[in-house]
């Protein structure tokens, strides 16, 4: 161990934030078009891309057969209350980790010159978020992990409010209500297993023996937290006005990596802290993402805005997230709970792929037209056939289709499903009916057909910007999609480890 | 011994010397010459500082026969009440000056009040907590007149006058049942003698509680006693309101202290649920009420009663925890709103007063870093992370839950979520809409820097508030 | 003193007292109001007597009555407030505030008897011994024992006064005054000022 | 060594396509086109050698694992070749197939602004299809599924102008994704059961598969075997147009000609045939599954037939044709007689692809008309057109001695054989569609040709005038595909049938195996079967429906509207496809659209967000409001309100505590 | 016999007196100062009828500071007054709701 792996995750967190900060006491001269502004792109996309690349160390350097933690870091941080700043990664976090160094970078050349005002503060406020969200993933410490969690919330707040559409104000303070109330929660949990434990520790969490009403409730906490994060049925309603009014970037940071947060979460801290509690509440959990994926389903059909629609459907994608989750004790033997916890995983990361392509497909459209609705194109593909191939690529991958990241974990997770139960299977797999339906529906009355107004006639296909994000992202769906291998493997230690945790009653 | 008693007190003594000092130097300076006032006063303020380190008591040391107590809670609470008065004034000079208001009274009546707080927090008798609670509110009640040619100052300060009177005297009845009661008005006395006499602890007593807690939540502004606190708010000058939203905080949290728990500790599950009920109230209707106002002042008056909501949770619990995140909350909160009335007065100009919550429209392109600072401190007043906010009320669910109140822990979060719409607004008003004033600002350097370090203390206490809190669980422990 | 003239005194000094504080509350003229409220000072300081606080009654009388109230008087007759307008009485909560009072002394009352009851001891006064001077023993424990107290309250007498002055004491405006030191320290270059300037515009 | 050739064989198509598709623009129209078809021609070789490899040399089976997808769980996903007889059966008739259409291509599409991207998708169609056939496993298997899926979307698609073709492509790959959801379920089944995605594990647990059973529906057991195969086989539905989820197949048809023809006619919709019978050692555990196999096939061989007469588009009568046959392969499959279905798969896949590719031909000297009421007798303008269709049309009617005829003739025996499913229902309605659907076939087929080639021109002067042949990329496939349409039956049927060509891939039991008991008692050699031809209803019902044909259209062209008239009833139903369109589309299509907005504006927006979220934010802001007013302004309120919590403080205290 | 609790009983209904007075009086700013004047009247009553019966001078003293800062406190409050009155013309208790809600 070097110094470098030694401090590894922390310059993951802190390069992007102390950039951020550099970025934001520079500050622009609010013309988008000057050299300053210029420098302070190609601060930021530099910045990112550095943290890609010592993310990609991280990944080098990963130890597939360790079932614990790896690159810990643990200093102390506040005494009193032993909170430590304690940061390591298994095989959960890692990917997570990972999909967001690399998803951050493909943001910033995302808003190279569609932002037009304030750009310093821009691309710091994504610089920050990706320091706090590679903290989330990097966080062994309850403190520092909600410190990184609900601090999140803030740069978002931000990105959707200034550089929003229309009803951004209304939607941002939906937003970060929404998930502030489901998060002050799980830090009422966190405070009692501080009660418990003395410490702010995760993994001392998961062996502190608790009450099955504290398990009940802890768990109805994180439940909040997460469940708004993912978002789950009833509670996702925030996500689609977000999504519609954030800037390309922010629904792509939004829908890539802060939705896994809540995925995260469950596996991270519910199911480990407090299995019993879990335990209790799996069909419920279970009831709630079938009915994301049916419901959710149905209603992303109907929707008439690109990005409402897109946001629906990754309702209905991390519906299967959570279903693979809580699958663990519908199923009474042999193989299947870790393949419902590895399909939800890579769902996870699939999905950040995914639906941030598609935003990133959307906001291409949006940058030329200012429109997001469905009704205002049509023939698409006429005049942006580049863009055409890939939007239905990713459309594809939306749906599930094999060969795709989009269709691993949701193979995965339908098959740890049918084992658990034919119903839960067959509800699950409806996703293929109808996620087709409400993606297909959408590429033909966007990309098919006649050009359908001078708008689209005036159309221009791909630049070179666009297209590099977009290649970059098709390939790794691609890739992902027919050897998700390297991923999986990655998991496999650490979802045993998580299944042992489980299986351990800690009444 | 006549000498240990002026040593013990001369914190005390040497403001009380340098305030007449300055008051008799004001008589000879001109208007224009008025920073002299201001730098005296400052220079005053070091040297109480400066004095306070020098004599810090290494034990709990009573005085006075009992009327003075200096222990190290007095000790860390009156360096941050001369800290927080210095703020003030900071951020006053230039507010004043802008306002025509430069006047040496200011800084005089400032400093009578910080007398009074100092010696609130010293007290060890109802008798000198009265009187200190005296000076302190009549000093206050004149800072709010100060501007006597404003109405709504005036107004403000009748109203404050009129309820403060009220509340002292139910104050002064309830100590009067107490001492009735206990044959004493020193604190420490009182507790042995009801720890002696379990007879003591009955209705008679608990009627004297009663009274004495009205005045206390009426000190603290919470609810049903919280009336004047929005009005007060609104109509002090910013800079006065500035001073009463900061030190007398802390003047009002030694009161409490210093009463329930130095004097009736054995009465807690009595006068426990009294604030329980004042505190779940004044969160309820703090942060309800204040989503409705449409001045930043009135506004953050309303916030303040919710944070009093925790405040009194923390002192509800009755234990060294809850005690120790009382203080820290009620410490880390005042360095807050104190940035956030500095806000308010960083932006006032000549002839007008930023106010309204619609006046931080648009800041960000006016001033990116005004922004910036002022969304800091309101992100802290939501508590959240980061910031130092977030650990204050950290602390005090910490020492809900581990009582055993798990309800009033998520009724505590439920509210913050409420709060934070109104905070949010602010930060939406700033950064997401257009300015509808366009003006420069005017403010000078010096008020930019305080308020730049007043934000980042806020934003520094939250990345490492291990010290301060080892420091409030220390002397409260 | 007989017990018996004691009782009497007591309810008519008190009968007074609340007959008079009556009177402060419901009275329409300020003024009135003032002289019941002088009225209740003098039934307490009489009724202090009776229990031997003989100088706290004196200090009522001199401070109060004749510092205090004077003071309330002036104020009343400074500021002439126009009777009749301010006359609208009580609105139609008032049955509501009554009530809250009632309820409020019922409260008390029942206390202060409960009390007398359960604790069941003697709650007679008893009497200072031959000699004693209530005047003295205050006077040697405000000196001594209560001197940090004492010192306070001087406080709050220079704090009332400096905010009393602060608060009322007007410059009027307009007033040409001569500030002698200013006129002496006055210097050339303040009053006059010498411009380069062309002797002619440049075409 | 065969590895290599494997993996040539599919990658080939697969390196074209994507650089057709990605370079099309540097490489040229030409470049395109010699690519892919050099890529495929490579394929076709190889695949030729692989076949030869097996049948002739005996290769023993290959099943080799190329690299591991993932593992998770014990789970093994990988992606491996299982190469058997059936397998390169399979490889042979759709790479070469496919490289007919892609020479046919030149012609076809050579106006189009699309050649390249056309060229790419058939290629990657090519790749897909091979990795479906070459699977050893189901993860792959439904990886080429699904990729066959999309290519045949895009390409119904590839005039995506025309809203009719971006209707269809939508509508086959929803259509398509109904049976996939079963079949995804089936998948998940088997690893339930068998706890492997591999066909050799899976098929070796089969007998301990069939002895579980699986609740369902509370309350009663299914025997897992039955679940699994029944929902293997709804994926087969989809993928091969098996009533009901037939209805994208015939709206295909809006894609260019080449596609009808690989994609919709020889290849792609087979894949739920092959698939069936890749699986016959489940299928074979579970009568139940077979019966319902056999009813379904039985149902989409006759009534899709039916359609065909009345259709006028000249690829449509060709479509529901084709959808009539894949129902004749079904029946096979649901009578055990796998090799049948297979063989009859592959005779298919010649002459139905010559059948679209003939279309396509007219459809070019037509200028792309397609309704055969405005053709007729183009037989002396397209001379070779005309005898290629001509050979086309007896092979799919069962002509003596061409393949059709064995195969389909041999089928319909098996059927008749295939008493084990009861003398019951499903029996009789096997049989008789299969029967009966011969006199349809041989009606429609003549029909169409009679209309297309015979008889007066109906076609406006102009077309008339630049009527000619087409040019020899477009003819010589025809004639490629119609020597094998001719004469591949006369030597194949016997080893294909009753040889045991299949070997150890078809899985058949003792008491279903209806084809040994043929070659026992009927099988004598290709050439007594023609010989014996009299003896076959089958023949005098396809000789019958030719002649009704040629009465009705060429010799009474009068009557048919007179029959139409009639019998206006079922003339309506046929015309309207049975209602299944409207069934779908106003049916489950508009419902499910209304039932998503009824979720979304009155869940979501009305109930979720309207009463709960914004409700409480606004009950929040009301009770400022109201909360507000208490604050009035006056002193005495503020007064009175100390005064009230001092009260009940003290009331408190006297009465509560 | 004349004792503690009439005495306290005299102060209860002083202060309950006052505080009526407060709440009811809706017109004259001086005369709620009045009844502050009053209330603390109440609770020098307290104070002396305890120290008396608990033999005990202090409350006598506190009496003492109670009458100094009441004088203080009405001289700051007469203070107030005056300038509300310059300012607003008005002493009524019902014209002074310029801030409110």
């Amino acid at each position: 161990m070097n110094l470098f792996t030694q401090h590894l995750l922390s310059l993951l967190v802190w390069l992007p934030i102390l950039g951020g900060l550099v970025l934001l006491v520079i500050g622009d001269d609010g013309n988008a078009r000057s050299v300053r502004a210029g420098m302070m792109r190609m601060s930021a996309l530099l910045i990112t891309l550095l943290t890609f690349v010592f993310s990609t160390a991280m990944f080098a350097g990963f130890d597939n057969a360790e079932p614990g933690m790896q690159f810990i870091e643990r200093l102390d941080w506040i005494p009193v209350i032993n909170a430590y700043y304690y940061l390591g990664i298994d095989g959960i976090s890692a990917p997570l980790i990972l999909l967001t160094t690399f998803i951050t970078p493909l943001v910033v050349i995302a808003g190279w010159d569609s932002i037009k005002s304030r750009p310093a503060q821009y691309f710091a406020a994504f610089l920050f978020l990706e320091g706090l969200m590679i903290g989330v993933f990097a966080a062994l410490d309850g403190l520092l992990f909600y410190v990184f969690w609900e601090a999140m919330l803030v740069p978002m707040f931000l990105i959707i409010g200034v550089w929003g559409g229309e009803r951004r104000v209304y939607a941002t303070v939906k937003f970060f209500l929404y998930t502030f109330l489901g998060s002050v929660l799980m830090l009422v949990a966190f405070i009692y297993l501080f009660g418990k434990t003395g410490g702010f520790d995760l993994l001392g969490f998961m062996n502190v023996p608790l009450s099955m009403t504290a398990q009940k409730l802890i768990f109805l906490a994180f439940l909040a937290a997460f469940a708004v994060k993912v978002p789950m049925w009833p509670v996702h309603t925030w996500l689609p006005d977000a999504h519609v009014e954030a800037p390309t970037g922010g629904s792509v940071i939004l829908a890539a990596i802060m939705l896994k947060m809540g995925g995260y979460g469950f596996v991270r801290l519910s199911l480990p802290i407090v299995p019993d509690g879990s335990a209790y509440f799996a069909n419920f959990v279970i009831a709630l993402s079938l009915i994301a994926v049916v419901y959710i389903g149905f209603v992303a059909l109907m929707q008439k805005d690109m990005k409402k629609l897109i946001a629906y459907s990754s309702i209905a994608h991390m519906g299967f997230v959570t279903l693979g989750f809580f699958l663990v004790w519908s199923i009474s033997s042999g193989t299947g709970a870790a393949l419902g916890i590895s399909g939800g995983m890579v769902q996870m990361v699939s999905h950040g792929l995914i639906s941030g392509a598609m935003f990133l497909c959307v906001g291409v459209l949006y940058d030329r037209v200012h429109s997001r609705q469905i009704a205002d194109y049509g023939g698409v593909a006429n005049t942006m056939p580049t863009f055409a191939a890939f939007m239905v690529l990713f459309s594809m991958a939306n749906a599930g289709l094999p060969g795709t990241s989009g269709f691993v974990g949701e193979f995965m997770v339908i098959i740890a499903s049918f084992k658990a139960n034919f119903w839960y299977a067959f509800l699950a797999a409806s996703t293929l009916i109808l996620g087709a339906a409400y993606t297909l529906w959408m590429v033909k009355r966007v990309l098919y057909g006649e050009v359908a107004n001078d708008n689209v006639a005036k159309l221009e296909d791909l630049n070179t910007r666009e297209f590099v994000v977009l290649g970059v992202l098709a390939v790794s769906v691609l890739l992902l999609g027919l050897w998700p291998a390297p991923l999986v493997e990655m998991m496999n230690t650490s979802i045993e480890t998580l299944l042992a945790q489980i299986a351990q009653s800690k009444l | 011994m006549t000498l240990a008693n002026y040593i013990s007190a001369a914190p005390e003594m040497t403001l009380l010397g340098l305030i007449c000092v300055v008051l008799v130097a004001d008589l000879f300076i001109d208007d224009e010459q008025r920073n002299v006032t201001f730098w005296m006063s400052m220079v005053s303020l070091a040297i109480t500082m400066w004095v306070l380190l020098a004599t810090a008591p290494s034990a709990r040391t009573i005085v006075f026969s009992g009327a003075y107590v200096s222990d190290p809670l007095s000790q860390a609470m009156k360096i941050a009440v001369v800290g927080f008065v210095a703020i003030a004034f900071l951020y006053a000079r230039d507010y004043l000056r802008a306002n025509d208001l430069h006047k040496g009274e200011y800084y005089v009546l400032g400093m009578f009040g910080l007398l009074g707080m100092m010696i609130m927090i010293s007290a060890n008798s109802m008798l000198s907590m009265y009187l200190g609670l005296e000076t302190l509110a009549l000093s206050q009640y004149a800072l709010v007149a100060f501007d006597r040619n404003n109405a709504n100052s005036t107004e403000a300060a009748m109203k404050y006058f009129v309820l403060g009177a009220i509340a002292s005297g139910a104050l002064l009845y309830g100590i009067s049942w107490v001492y009735g009661v206990t044959g004493t008005l020193e604190f420490s006395a009182m507790a042995n003698s009801i720890a002696a006499n379990p007879d003591m602890n009955g209705l008679s007593l608990w009627f004297g509680l009663a009274f004495l807690i009205v005045g206390i939540a009426f000190k603290f502004g919470a609810v049903p006693f919280h009336m004047w606190l929005p009005d007060v708010y609104e109509g002090a000058r910013t800079s006065v309101t500035l001073y009463i939203a900061s030190a007398p905080k802390i003047a009002a949290l030694a009161l409490l202290l210093r009463i329930l728990l130095d004097g009736l500790s054995e009465l807690h599950a009595v006068w426990a649920d009294m604030i329980m009920v004042l505190a779940v109230l004044s969160l309820l209707v703090g942060n309800v009420v204040a989503i409705a106002q449409s001045n930043i002042k009135r506004m953050l008056g309303y916030s303040t009663i919710a944070h009093v909501g925790f405040i009194l949770l923390a002192i509800f619990c009755g234990t060294g925890k809850g005690n120790a995140a009382a203080l820290f909350y009620t410490l880390t909160y005042v360095v807050a709103t104190a940035g956030a009335f500095g806000m308010v007065i960083l932006l006032s100009r000549r002839g007008y007063e930023a106010e309204l919550l619609s006046d931080f429209k648009g800041l960000n392109a006016r001033s990116p870093w005004s922004a910036l600072m002022m969304m800091l401190i309101m992100l802290s007043l939501a508590g959240i992370p980061p910031l130092v906010g977030f650990f204050g009320k950290l602390n005090v669910i910490d020492a809900v839950l581990s009582s055993g109140y798990t309800g009033l822990a998520v009724l505590m979060v439920l509210a913050s979520v409420v709060g934070a719409y109104y905070y949010l607004r602010v930060i939406w008003y700033m950064y997401f809409d257009a300015a509808e004033d366009q003006a420069v600002l005017q403010a000078s350097g010096d008020t930019r820097l305080v308020l730049s370090m007043n934000a980042l203390a806020v934003l520094g206490l939250g990345l490492v508030p291990g010290w301060l809190w080892a420091l409030c669980t220390r002397v409260l422990g | 003193m007989g017990m018996l003239l004691h009782t009497v005194l007591f309810y008519t000094f008190a009968s007074f007292l609340i007959g008079a504080a009556i009177g402060v509350v419901f009275s329409r003229n300020p003024v009135h109001a003032v002289m019941f409220l002088v009225l209740a000072f003098f039934q307490s300081a009489m009724l202090w007597m009776l229990i031997e606080a003989e100088f706290l009654a004196i200090v009522l009388v001199l401070v109060y009555v004749g510092a205090v109230m004077v003071l309330f008087l002036f104020v009343v007759m400074m500021l002439d407030i126009n009777v009749e307008a301010v006359r609208k009485g009580f609105d139609r909560y008032a049955p509501l505030g009554i009530g809250v009072a009632l309820l409020m002394a019922f409260e008390l009352i029942q206390l202060i008897w409960l009390r007398g009851k359960g604790a069941g001891t003697a709650d007679g006064f008893v009497p200072y011994a031959e000699g004693y001077s209530n005047t003295k023993a205050l006077g040697s424990v405000l000196y001594t024992e209560h001197v940090y107290a004492f010192e306070i309250a001087a406080v709050i007498l220079l704090l009332a006064i400096v905010a009393a002055i602060a608060l009322t004491m007007r410059k009027r405006p307009g007033l040409k005054v001569q500030n002698i030191s200013r006129q002496v320290a006055v210097r050339a270059r303040d009053r006059l000022r010498v411009i380069k300037m062309d002797a002619e515009k440049k075409p | 060594m065969m590895l290599n050739y494997y993996l040539i064989i599919v990658l080939a198509p697969l390196a074209a396509a994507v650089i057709a598709g990605l370079f099309g623009r540097q490489i040229g129209r030409a470049g395109s086109h010699w690519l892919t078809i050099l890529a495929v021609g490579i394929s076709c070789a190889l695949s030729i050698l692989v076949l030869k490899a097996m049948f002739w040399d005996g290769a023993a089976s290959e099943n080799i694992s190329l690299y591991t997808w993932a593992v998770t769980d014990g789970l093994h996903m990988e992606v491996g070749f299982l190469v058997d007889r059936l397998t390169a059966l399979m490889m042979v008739v759709v790479t070469f197939v496919s490289l007919m259409v892609h020479i046919y291509t030149i012609g076809y599409m050579h106006d189009d602004p699309g050649y390249q991207r056309f060229f790419s998708y058939i290629s990657l169609f090519t790749f897909a299809m091979l990795m479906l056939v070459m699977s050893n496993n189901f993860l792959q298997l439904f990886f080429g599924w699904e990729a066959v899926g999309l290519v045949s979307y895009l390409l119904i698609g590839f005039w995506f102008k025309r809203e009719s073709a971006i209707f269809a492509n939508l509508k086959a790959f929803l259509v398509n994704r109904v049976g996939d959801f079963g079949f995804i379920l089936g998948i998940a089944a088997v690893v339930m059961f068998s706890g492997s995605l591999d066909y050799a594990i899976v098929f070796a647990a089969a007998e301990n598969i069939a002895g579980q059973s699986v609740e369902v529906v509370p309350g009663s057991m299914w025997n897992a075997m039955t679940l699994i195969c029944i929902l293997l086989f709804i994926g087969a539905m989809g993928k091969s147009a098996q009533a009901p989820l037939h209805v994208w197949l015939p709206d295909s048809m809006e894609g260019p000609t080449p596609i009808s023809a690989l994609i919709h006619a020889a290849t792609m919709v087979t894949a739920g045939i092959f698939m069936v019978a890749r699986m016959s050692p489940l299928f074979e555990l579970s009568e139940t599954a077979l019966a319902v196999v056999i009813t379904i096939g039985a149902i989409t061989a006759f009534f899709m037939g039916l359609l065909g007469i009345v259709q006028n588009d000249i690829k449509r009568v060709v479509a529901y044709s084709t959808l009539s046959q894949l129902g004749y392969m079904t029946v096979a499959l649901g009578a055990s007689a796998y090799s049948a279905a297979i063989f009859h798969l592959m005779t298919h896949a010649f002459f139905k692809a010559l059948l679209f590719l003939a279309a396509g031909s007219v459809i070019i000297a037509m200028h792309h008309e397609q309704d055969i009421r405005k053709m007729g007798g183009l037989r002396k303008y397209m001379p070779i057109t005309y005898w290629t269709a001509l050979v086309g049309s007896l092979a799919l009617i069962g002509f003596p001695g061409s393949s059709g005829f064995f195969s389909k003739d041999l089928l319909i025996e098996a059927v008749k054989e295939s008493h084990w499913h009861g003398q019951g229902a499903v029996y009789w309605i096997a049989y008789l569609s299969v029967l009966l659907g011969v006199f349809v076939t041989a009606l429609y087929s003549f029909r169409m040709f009679f209309l297309v080639f015979h008889g007066e021109g109906r076609m406006d002067a102009d077309t008339k005038s630049h009527l000619h042949e087409t040019p020899w990329v477009v003819t010589a496939p025809l004639i490629l595909l119609a020597v094998p349409s001719a004469l591949i039956g006369w030597f194949t049927a016997g080893p294909v049938l009753f040889e045991g060509y299949f070997g150890t891939a078809i899985v058949v039991a003792p008491e279903h195996d209806v084809l040994r008991h043929l070659g026992e008692h009927l099988w004598h050699g290709s050439w007594a079967l023609v010989k014996h031809i009299y003896v076959s209803p089958a023949f005098w019902l396809a000789a019958s429906g030719a002649l009704v044909a040629w009465f009705l259209y060429l010799r009474r062209p009068e009557v048919p509207a007179m029959i139409e008239a009639k019998v206006s009833g079922l003339h309506q139903l046929l015309v309207n496809k049975y209602y299944f369109d409207d069934l779908y589309i106003k049916g489950f299509a508009f419902w499910g659209r209304a039932f998503g907005r009824f979720l979304w504006q009155k869940g979501d927006q009305l109930i979720i967000d309207g009463v709960l979220v914004n409700g409480t934010a606004r009950t929040v802001g009301k009770l400022a409001d109201v909360m507000r007013q208490l604050q009035t302004g006056y002193l005495y309120t503020y007064a009175f309100a100390m005064i009230i919590g001092l009260t009940a403080l003290l009331s408190w205290l006297i009465w509560f505590r | 016999m004349i004792g503690l609790h009439h005495y306290l009983v005299v102060s209860a209904m002083l202060f309950v007196l006052s505080i009526a007075g407060i709440v009811l009086n809706r017109r004259n700013l001086i005369l709620l100062l009045m009844c502050i004047e009053l209330m603390l009247l109440a609770v020098n009553f307290n104070f002396i009828a305890f120290s008396r019966h608990l033999g005990d001078d202090t409350g006598q003293v506190f009496v003492f500071f109670i009458l100094t800062v009441a004088a203080a406190e009405a001289a700051i409050g007469l203070a107030i007054l005056v300038v509300l009155f310059r300012n607003r013309r008005s002493i009524n208790v019902q014209d002074m709701n310029e801030m409110k809600g």
